[in-house]
């Protein structure tokens, strides 16, 4: 199964995540989520960053929120709704939202 | 070109999250998808009609109507959630359908992909 | 002639959010499902509780006595009374210390005959890679 | 006996955060109390009338009228949340009056305990 | 300032609770927060029953969950509505919820 | 004549809920309020942002652009422009690794004069302390 995760917000995804196993994980980070692209707490980047190698970020969201695509993690693609259309029809057979 | 079937669920006027079901629908029209969307409990709020544009409030009434405009787009809110809040048949925004919550599960059978947008 | 199977992931607790019993309510709409569909195709749902998500099989819910609302243990026992296939987390039970006695296993008193099952996470993902489209709430 | 402002914010039916704010105000009238309720954001929702009783949501519209008929309960609908939401003065319950954010504050002036139910 | 807080869900409260000082503090379960009152998790009880010695649960959230009075910590004391209409008037000064 | 002081403590994210934007639009009500009291009575607001509700202060929010929809930017800088108290907790923004720089001082761009404050959490509990009601959002 290749898994798409679309992580909404900021607290308590990581236990979901973590969790999950598929031939293809990818990270979505939409609406709140997009905090972990951006921010660091107590000096540290997200541990989410870590779950995946292929992760986006919503750029509508990021840029939403006071961010832009420079402030994020280099391994996060910024995506747009166009974008993202394509990675759910394309690269996943199933896309969840947590 | 495939067949996008959303269900967005306790998502709420005021959030983003149906704001951000209605964008993804959008752009799924406009790369030649077909969209389904699904509205139940309190996001069947979005089905209402004469909501009032405010700036505090992204203002989705016409947007939907475009949607729907493109013949590629679908959109039903259940008809229980929607009574249950007061919502009644004549109070529906053109252009929306109610059915029993099985309209959803029918809608998936026939999908490429569905997007299930639950949470708050 | 298909089926469609739908993995219905409930993560929420009861109560302070619809999700939970939203997703018992559409698991039960997949009985009336074939209005819209061809002879022989069918949507068949599977529900899995994970996380905090196990607090809805709770024994003894008194929501009904309470605030006038059905409990999610009816729910449940409707869903297992259509013999719905219903995974409770094994590992989540223990960490919240609930033992099987704690939780509705069945709906025996309403004349059902399917029981739900405890599985390890691992058996639970394998259900969902086995699905069509995955629904979590 | 003094007086109590409950304000309900983002709230939602089908959730037990209304329930738990209507009760409370139940319970503080039952006493000799004096009740002021503000519903704001999603909690409007409260205030519209006709909605349908199910099982699977409690029907809060009775225990309000007798609260309304106590003399000692007022309750408030923010008046642009709701008509964001498409809830106009005529599809407003019965007993409930509008005003704008103020009427909560003013009610605050003179309350003797606030009760703000925040959240989702 | 005598504070009482309603403590209304049962991930994240922490953080907030743990920061509040006041004379007198009460910590008041209603909602989702009655599960720290009545669950262990990995087999110990809810850092927040540490919080305060002054515990209250609200006992009509306590049986729609699935709880009776005899499975809560013995340091909790069960209220109804009517009593918790008390509790705010004459214990504490400002009641919050979160 | 007499002030009646409210605490509006915002500790949720910006808009995935209506929380914070309600808890300023609720604040800023607070200029209109003398037409329900007596001569001289008042209602004074005091804006505290704390955990990860400091996230509401980052500066060029485009959510206007983005979504049509006004941005806690603009929300607070209208508070700022009303002379309202607004604090800032000091060992959440080091927490999220946010500068002054990052965040919303002020209102100048719109004829502001009032800045921002950032306070250790214990000043904010003393201004917790010092109001009449406390609403947390």
């Amino acid at each position: 199964m290749r898994l798409g995760v679309i992580v909404s917000d900021f607290r308590n995804m990581d236990e979901t995540l973590s969790r999950l196993k598929a031939d293809k994980l990818g990270v979505i980070f939409v609406s709140n989520g997009v905090y972990h692209t951006a921010t660091k707490e107590g000096g540290k980047k997200s541990p989410l960053l870590e779950k995946s190698p292929n992760m986006y970020v919503l750029t509508e969201d990021l840029q939403s929120r006071g961010f832009s695509e420079v402030q994020i993690d280099s391994r996060v693609k910024p995506v747009t709704y166009s974008d993202l259309v394509d990675v759910i029809f394309n690269d996943y057979d199933k896309t969840i939202w947590i | 070109m495939g067949k996008l079937t959303i269900g967005v669920f306790s998502s709420l006027v005021g959030s983003l999250s149906l704001d951000f079901a209605v964008k993804l629908a959008d752009a799924a029209i406009k790369k030649g998808h077909k969209v389904d969307m699904w509205v139940s409990g309190n996001a069947t709020m979005l089905s209402k009609k004469g909501q009032r544009a405010f700036k505090d409030y992204s203002a989705l009434e016409k947007k939907l109507h475009e949607m729907f405009a493109s013949g590629s787009f679908q959109a039903t809110a259940c008809e229980a959630c929607a009574e249950a809040r007061g919502f009644h048949k004549e109070d529906t925004m053109e252009g929306w359908k109610r059915h029993s919550m099985d309209w959803y599960l029918a809608s998936t059978f026939s999908a490429d992909r569905v997007l299930h947008i639950g949470g708050d | 002639m298909a089926t469609v199977k739908l993995g219905f992931i409930v993560k929420s607790l009861p109560y302070k959010t619809e999700a939970s019993r939203l997703a018992l309510t559409h698991a039960i709409a997949s009985q009336t499902v074939e209005i819209y569909l061809e002879d022989g195709d069918m949507v068949e749902p599977v529900v899995a509780f994970i996380g905090d998500g196990v607090l809805n099989c709770l024994k003894n819910q008194k929501a009904m006595n309470m605030y006038g609302v059905t409990s999610l243990e009816q729910h449940l026992k409707n869903s297992l009374l259509l013999d719905m296939r219903v995974l409770i987390c094994k590992e989540d039970m223990e960490k919240l210390g609930l033992s099987e006695d704690a939780l509705i296993m069945d709906a025996e008193d309403i004349g059902g005959e399917t029981k739900a099952n405890i599985a390890p996470f691992s058996e639970i993902m394998k259900e969902m890679d086995s699905t069509n489209h995955l629904l979590f709430f």
